[in-house]
C-alpha cells in the first residue's frame, strides 16, 4: 500500500519557498481530500492556544508602569464589565465606563480645556495584543506628536473595553480626537495583533462609519514603523479636514510613507 | 399594534405587536438575549410560535416592522413587493406557508416563481417555526442561478470563493495562497481578497495580481477585492480591473449607515462595475456579505430581532442582482451567536431565507476563537449546508484567516463535501481543473507534476 | 506499562498506558469526566491525541485494555484477530492510519477486506482523532451488506425499524402504530416491539401480532421482540415465530454479567433463531443494541472510557453475524453524554466505529427530557449519519416513545433524509411500497383512498 | 394551490377510532413526507412541559404524610446528591446515602434483627410520578402482605435516589428484600411513569441483572391493580426461589392475575 498522504514533495513543489511569504497554511498536502493528520492536529492545538490568548488578562500595572516610564502620564479605568464571561456577552457594557471611572475621568481638568487627542489602550479581545504592540507603536507616533507642540491627554489604560469606549472617554477628558488601541480578536496564527481605530469628534451616539481603522499591527503583519507612519498621517489629515471615517479616504502611499510630512493644524 | 396572545396550562401570553412576537418565537440565541428581545422560557417561546404561526402572511405587508417614512430599506421591501407573485400563497398563515413550503407542490419552479412575492419578514417568520430539517429540505429545493464569467448555482454544483488574506497585503504572499487554492480545485465563485488596509494604493495593486493570474492561466472565474464600495467606485475610475464590486450590508437604513452605505450608493457602484462591461457569461456584478448582529452591533436595530433584521438584509442585496451573497455566520462573535449550535441555526436560517427571497446564497461557515465552537461544529453546519445545497463556501488555507482572525472553511473542507454529496464546481471551471490536470472528472485531486504549469504562478511574483 | 508523554510550550504532559492516553484523548463528553478519565485542559487533549497519533496500531495487539485472563470480551478481540486481513495497516501508526483511511485507496472493496484485521481498540483510537467530516467520509466508503427476509446496507438505501411500542403491550395500540408506520413507508429493517413487561405470556401474542400482519401483507421484513434475551430462547422453544434475537451487549464481561448475558449464551441465541430457518434471503439472525454509557453505568468499565467500551461491544456483536446493531446514542441520558453536541459527535463516532469492524450499522437517533438537546439536534445528528451512509434508522410515531419515554426519530423523519438524499428502502421493501401504492419512485408517500387494503390491518385486531 | 397537508381525512381512514387504543403520535398526517406545523408545535410544546417535570422537586412531607396517614411507618433519607443539576451529572452519588441518612437508617433497630421486607420511594427522574402513583400502588400491596404477617421496615422515602440506593438502605435497615418505587425518565406523553424495582438479598455489589422490574406504572400504561397484583406476585416468587434477576422469569399470567394466590413463605 502506497503512502496515503502527498506531502510537498509530492507536488513538487517547494511550499518552503513560498512560506517564507506567508503564515498562510498553505501546502499542507492531503490525504484523500482531506487534512493530513499532522496538519489537523497541529491546527487543534493552535485553538486550544488561541483559546488561552482570549481569556489572559489584562496587566494593566505593568502597562502604567510602561507608559510613566516614558515620561508620559498615565490614567486606569475599567469598563462597566465585571470579568471576562460577561465582557464575551455584554459588548454594550464594554462601549461604557463604570461608574468610578467616570467620576476619575470627570475630575481629570477643568471642562473649559480641550485636548486635541486622547490615547486609549485597551485590551479588547487580547491584552497579548497590547501588552505586546502597544507601546512600541507609541513610541513611533507620540514623541513625534508631541515634539510638534500636539496638547495630548493622559494616556488611559482601559480594562475590558470595546472600541466605542474611546467615545465616551473622549468625551469626559475631554478631547477632539480619540485614537483607541485595541486588542484584535485572537486568530489561530496571530494571538496578540493590535487594531487602532481614530475617531474625529467623539460623541455616545458616533458609529463606525465615523471612524477609521489601521489593523493587524504586529511584528508579521503590520509593522511598528508603517503602523506608526500611517497613524500619524491619518491624524494629521484627520485634524486637517475635519472630519474622520468612510468620507476620509487614506491616501497613504505605502512606498512614500517615512517622508510624508503633511501640514500640521494645531 | 396588534396585540397576539396564546395561553398554555393556564398561563396566558401576550405579545404586543409583529416585532415583540418575531423575537419571541425565535430559537434561543445570545444576540436576542443581549437586546433584550429574547423569550423568558421555552414555554413563552413555544407560545409565541403558536400564535406566529397563525398570522396571516398579509399581516406582514400591512404592519412595517421599522416605520416606512424612517428607514429606506422598509420602503424598498413594502414598494418592491410583487403581488402578483404573491397571490397563491396570500391566503396562508405563517403555519400554513410552512405546511405550503414543504408540500411537494412547492418545487424548484414554483418557489423560483414566488420569490418576488416574498418579503424578508415572511420568510423569518416561517423559519422561526421549522426545525433544522425544514430549513433543510425547502431550501434544497430552490434553485437561483448566476453569472459573470462562469455559472454559479446549478443543481449538483458547490461553488468557492478562494480568500487568500494576508496581514500586510503581500502579493508574494496571497499569490501563493492562491496557488494552493486552485491547485485544491479552489475558487469559482470568486477569488476575493479582503485588504488589511484600506487605502486605494494598496488595493489596485491586488486587484492587477488577480486579474493577471486569472488572465494568465485563462481561469474561468472572477476576481475581488473587499474593501470599502466607496474604494471600489474610486479603483473603477483609475481603470482598475474590478470585475465584482462588494460590500457588507445590514438590514436597517441605521445600521447600513454605520456601514456608511445606502441605497443609492450600492446602485451607484453596481452602475459603474456593469459600465466595464466584464461579465462574459452574465451580468451580476454585485458581491455581498451580510451575518446576524451587524444590527443590534451599531444599535440599529430598532427592536427587530437580528434573524429578522439578517433577512431584511437579503432585500436590500436582492434589489442589485448580485452573483453572490452570504451570511458570514459565526464571524462577529458570541455576543450574537454563543457556541457552535446557535451558529449552526442561523446559518441554515440565513441559507433558507436568502434562497426563499430569490438570492444565491452562500455561507462563510465559520467561528471566532471567543465564540464556544470548535471544527466539529463547522463540519457539521458545512455538512447540513451542503445537503441544503448551498450555493458556495469559503476556501482559506487550512482553515485560518491570518488576516480577518477567524477560522473558516478550507479547501479541503469543499473537497469533502464535494466527495460526501457528489457535488462538482462551476461547469467552466470544472471543466478547467480538469484540462490543468488538477481534478478528474470525479472532481478528485490529482497529484501535480514537478512540470505542471501552474507552478510557475508565484514564479515571477515570488522570484 | 508504556509511559506516553508529548510537551506543549514547555509543560510535559504523561498518560500511563494506553487505556489512560485514550481516555485523555477522547473529545470531551459527560461521562469521562463522571467517571475521572477525560482531560483536564484542551492542551492536555491535544497532547494525548498527539501521543495518540504516533503510537502503532500493532501496539494495541500487544496491550490488552483489560487484561485477557479476566475478561472474555478481550479475549474474544485478541483471539479472533485476522493478522492476514491486519497487514496492509500492520506498520501504521494511528496517525498513519487516520490518513490511509481518508486516502482514495481505502474504498469499499479494501474496508471491507481489512475490517476482521482491525481491533475495536484500534478504530476507537483512530476515531479520537477524527472530526467529524473525517468520521463521515470514512464511514460513507464502507459497505456491510446483511440478509433475512431483505436486503439491508445497499449503496443508496436507508432502512428504518418501526418501534411501535405502548406502554402495556396493547395488541391494538401496536397495530396502530404499525399500521401508522407502514403507511409512511417504515419497517424495513425490523418490526420491532419493546415489551414493556417481562413475561412470556406477554412477549407470544406479541410475536404471533406481528408475524400475522407480516404474512398477510406479505411484507417482506422481520420482526423482533425486544425482551431479554433468555426470553426469546424460551419463546423460541415453545414454538413462537421469532425472527430476530434482540439483545443489548456492552464492551466489558462484568457490563454484560450486568445485563444478565454472556457469550455463550449469545451462541446458544444464535443456533436457536438459526433452528427455526425462517429467513428467506440470508441468515443473519441478530439483532444487538448498544450505547456509550453501559459499561460504566454498571461500574464495569475498568478505568476505559465510554467511547472504547462501545467499540468493544462491537467486537460482540460481529462475533454473530447480526442482520441490525444500533448504538441507542442519546438513549440512556446526560451523565454519559450531556447535550445535543455530546450526542451528535458520539453518534457518528459509533456508526464509524461500527461499519469500519464490519458491522451493520445504524443509529438510534435519540434523546431524553433529562438531557440539554432538542428536535434541532437529531435532524441534525440524522443528516450527518444520512450523510455517512448509515444502513438504518428508528420509526417511531411522531418521534415520541411512550413506552420508553424518549425522542427517537419519527417515520418522517426517514421520508427527510430519503428525499434530500436520494434514499430508498431496501429494494425488496420498495417494490412492496409502491406495489401497496404508498410510495412512488422516487420514495415519495402517496395519499391513499379509503379503500386501501393496508387499512384493514387494524380491522380485526382492532374490532 | 390545493391545500398542502394531507390530514386524517384525506388517508380516508379514522385515526380518532385508532388512537383510543394508544397515545402514540398516530396518523399526524404529512405536509410533503414532513410533519405538518401543527403537530410540530404540539411537540415543541409536549417537550417544553417534560423539561420542566424533569426538574421537579420531590414533595417528601406529603409523601411522608401519606404514608403515616395510612398507619404505616416512616423515614425519610437523601442520597449523597446536593441538588437536581449534580443529581442528572453524578448517577454515582444518586446511588449513595448522604452520611447523615447513613447514620439515621444504622440506628433504626438492633442488626439483629432483619425485616422480609423495605420499601423505598424515590423521586428518581420524575418526582411527580411518585407524587401520583407510589401511594396508590401501595395501598394494592402492603395491606395484603401485611394480612399475610411480613415483616415490613418502615417505607423510606428518599430524595434524588437512583435505582441501587435501594441496596445501601437494604443493607442498613437491614432487609432481605428490597422494593424501589422511582419516577422514570420522563417522556413526552408520560410525565410521570412509575418503575418498581426488586432486589433478593442486595448487597453493594449488586448489579441490575440481579433485580426485576416493572414499569410503566401509570393510569395510562400499568394500572395500579395489574402493577400491584403482579409485585405481590413476583415477591412471593422472589422469596420461594431465594432470587430475583434474570434467572427468575416472570411467568405471571395477565389474563389469571386476578386469582393467582401462591404459597406465603415467611
Ligand atoms: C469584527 C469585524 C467586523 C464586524 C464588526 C461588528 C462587531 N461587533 O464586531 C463587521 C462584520 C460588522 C465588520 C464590518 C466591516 N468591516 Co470589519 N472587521 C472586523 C474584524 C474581523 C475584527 C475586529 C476586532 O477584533 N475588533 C476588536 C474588538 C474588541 O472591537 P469591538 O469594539 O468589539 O468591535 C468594533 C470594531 O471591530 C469595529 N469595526 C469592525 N470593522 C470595522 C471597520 C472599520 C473601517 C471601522 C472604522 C471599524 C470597524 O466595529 C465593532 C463595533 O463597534 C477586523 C479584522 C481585524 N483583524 O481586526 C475587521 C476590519 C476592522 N473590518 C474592516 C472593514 C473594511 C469592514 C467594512 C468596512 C467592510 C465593508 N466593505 O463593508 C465593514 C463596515 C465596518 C463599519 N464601518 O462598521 C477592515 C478595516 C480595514 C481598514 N484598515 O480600514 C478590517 C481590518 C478587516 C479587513 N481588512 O477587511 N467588521
Ligand atoms: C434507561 C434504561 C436502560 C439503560 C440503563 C442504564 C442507565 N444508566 O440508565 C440501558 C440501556 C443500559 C438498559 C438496558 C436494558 N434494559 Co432498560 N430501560 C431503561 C428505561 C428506558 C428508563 C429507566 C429509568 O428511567 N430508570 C429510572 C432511573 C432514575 O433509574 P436509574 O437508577 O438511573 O437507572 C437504573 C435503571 O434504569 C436500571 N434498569 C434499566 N433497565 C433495566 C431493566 C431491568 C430488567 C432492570 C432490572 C433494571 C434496569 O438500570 C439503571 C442503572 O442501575 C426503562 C423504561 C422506562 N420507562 O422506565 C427501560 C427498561 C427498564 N429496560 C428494560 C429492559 C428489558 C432492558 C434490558 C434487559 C434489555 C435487554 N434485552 O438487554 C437491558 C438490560 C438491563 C439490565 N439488566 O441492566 C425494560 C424492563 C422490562 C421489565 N419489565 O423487566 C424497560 C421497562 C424497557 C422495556 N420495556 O424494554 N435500560
Amino acid at each position: 500500500m502506497s503512502a496515503p498522504v502527498s506531502k510537498e514533495g509530492d507536488a513538487g513543489f517547494c511550499w518552503q519557498r513560498l512560506r517564507a511569504f506567508t503564515a498562510a497554511r498553505i501546502g499542507l498536502g492531503s490525504a484523500g481530500g482531506s487534512l493530513p493528520t499532522a496538519s489537523l492536529l497541529a491546527f487543534q492545538l493552535a485553538h486550544a492556544r488561541a483559546r488561552d490568548a482570549v481569556h489572559l488578562a489584562y496587566d494593566v500595572d505593568r502597562m502604567l508602569a510602561g507608559i510613566t516610564q516614558r515620561g508620559w502620564r498615565a490614567l486606569a479605568v475599567a469598563s462597566a464589565v465585571r470579568d471576562r464571561a460577561e465582557y464575551l456577552k455584554r459588548p454594550d457594557l464594554g462601549r461604557k465606563l463604570s461608574a468610578e471611572s467616570r467620576v476619575l475621568l470627570g475630575d481629570q481638568q477643568p471642562a473649559a480645556r480641550r485636548y486635541t487627542l486622547a490615547l486609549v489602550i485597551a485590551d479588547g479581545l487580547s491584552a497579548l495584543a497590547v501588552h505586546h504592540h502597544a507601546l512600541p507603536l507609541l513610541d513611533r507616533v507620540v514623541p513625534r506628536l508631541l515634539e510638534w507642540g500636539w496638547d495630548i491627554a493622559p494616556i488611559v489604560v482601559a480594562r475590558e473595553g470595546r472600541v466605542a469606549l474611546g467615545d465616551e472617554i473622549a468625551g469626559l477628558l475631554p478631547a477632539r480626537l480619540v485614537v483607541m488601541l485595541i486588542g484584535e480578536r485572537p486568530g489561530l496564527s496571530s494571538p496578540d495583533s493590535l487594531g487602532v481605530y481614530l475617531t474625529y469628534e467623539p460623541t455616545l451616539t458616533c458609529n463606525d462609519a465615523q471612524r477609521n481603522c489601521i489593523s493587524n499591527i504586529r511584528p508579521e503583519g503590520l509593522s511598528y514603523d508603517i503602523a506608526g507612519h500611517k497613524l500619524v498621517y491619518l491624524l494629521e489629515e484627520v485634524l486637517r479636514r475635519r472630519l474622520s471615517g468612510v468620507n476620509l479616504k487614506d491616501e497613504f502611499d505605502l512606498l512614500a510613507a517615512p517622508t510624508a510630512t503633511a501640514g500640521l493644524v494645531e | 399594534m396588534t396585540t397576539y396572545t396564546h395561553s398554555i396550562d393556564g398561563t396566558g401570553y401576550r405579545f404586543e405587536g409583529l416585532r415583540v412576537l418575531l423575537a419571541r418565537a425565535s430559537p434561543a440565541r445570545a444576540g436576542d438575549v443581549l437586546a433584550g428581545l429574547a423569550a423568558d422560557s421555552a414555554r413563552e417561546r413555544v407560545a409565541a410560535q403558536i400564535a406566529l404561526s397563525e398570522v396571516p402572511l398579509r399581516e406582514f405587508l400591512q404592519q412595517p416592522l421599522i416605520a416606512y417614512e424612517h428607514d429606506e430599506v422598509t420602503r424598498l421591501i413594502i414598494d418592491g413587493h410583487d403581488t402578483v407573485a404573491f397571490a397563491p400563497v396570500s391566503h396562508l398563515t405563517v403555519g400554513g406557508f410552512r405546511d405550503w413550503l414543504l408540500s411537494y407542490a412547492a418545487d424548484a419552479t414554483s418557489l423560483a416563481q414566488l420569490a418576488p412575492g416574498l418579503t424578508p419578514e415572511m420568510v423569518a417568520a416561517v423559519s422561526k417555526i421549522m426545525r433544522i430539517q425544514d430549513l433543510v429540505i425547502v431550501a434544497a429545493k430552490c434553485r437561483v442561478v448566476t453569472r459573470f464569467r462562469n455559472t454559479i448555482g446549478l443543481a449538483g454544483c458547490l461553488s468557492t470563493r478562494l480568500q487568500p488574506n494576508h496581514p500586510t497585503d503581500d502579493r508574494k504572499g496571497i499569490a501563493a495562497s492562491i496557488l494552493d487554492g486552485l491547485l485544491l480545485g479552489s475558487g469559482d465563485a470568486v477569488i476575493g481578497i479582503n485588504p488589511a488596509t484600506d487605502s486605494l494604493q494598496a488595493i489596485i495593486p491586488l486587484l492587477q495580481l488577480v486579474d493577471d493570474v486569472r488572465e494568465r492561466y485563462r481561469i474561468p472565474t472572477q476576481s475581488c477585492v473587499l474593501t470599502h464600495v466607496t474604494q471600489q467606485i474610486q479603483a473603477i475610475e483609475r481603470g482598475a480591473p474590478v470585475d465584482l464590486v462588494f460590500q457588507s450590508i445590514a438590514g436597517t437604513q441605521q445600521a447600513n449607515s454605520s456601514f456608511g452605505i445606502d441605497l443609492a450608493l450600492l446602485a451607484e457602484a453596481r452602475a459603474a462595475a456593469l459600465s466595464l462591461q466584464r461579465g462574459t457569461r452574465g451580468d451580476n456584478v454585485m458581491y455581498f456579505e451580510t451575518g446576524q448582529g451587524s444590527a443590534l452591533s451599531a444599535n440599529a436595530h430598532h427592536g427587530v430581532d437580528q434573524q429578522t433584521c439578517e433577512a431584511r438584509a437579503y432585500a436590500v442585496a436582492r434589489a442589485y442582482q448580485p452573483l453572490l451573497v452570504n451570511s458570514v455566520v459565526g464571524f462577529i462573535g458570541p455576543e450574537y451567536l454563543h457556541n457552535g449550535k446557535e451558529i449552526q441555526r442561523a446559518g441554515l436560517e440565513d441559507h433558507f431565507c436568502g434562497k426563499l427571497l430569490g438570492l444565491p446564497m452562500g455561507c462563510d461557515v465559520c467561528y471566532t476563537n471567543h465564540a464556544e465552537a470548535d471544527q466539529d461544529d463547522m463540519d457539521t453546519l458545512l455538512t447540513l449546508l451542503g445537503v441544503a445545497g448551498c450555493t458556495y463556501i469559503m476556501g482559506v488555507p487550512g482553515a485560518d484567516d491570518i488576516m480577518l482572525n477567524y477560522q473558516s472553511s478550507s479547501f479541503h473542507d469543499a473537497l469533502y463535501l464535494r466527495q460526501v454529496l457528489g457535488l462538482k464546481p462551476a461547469p467552466e471551471f470544472q471543466q478547467w481543473l480538469q484540462h490543468m490536470g488538477i481534478f478528474d472528472s470525479a472532481a478528485r485531486v490529482h497529484r501535480l507534476g514537478l512540470d505542471h504549469t501552474l507552478l510557475g504562478l508565484t514564479g515571477p511574483v515570488g522570484a
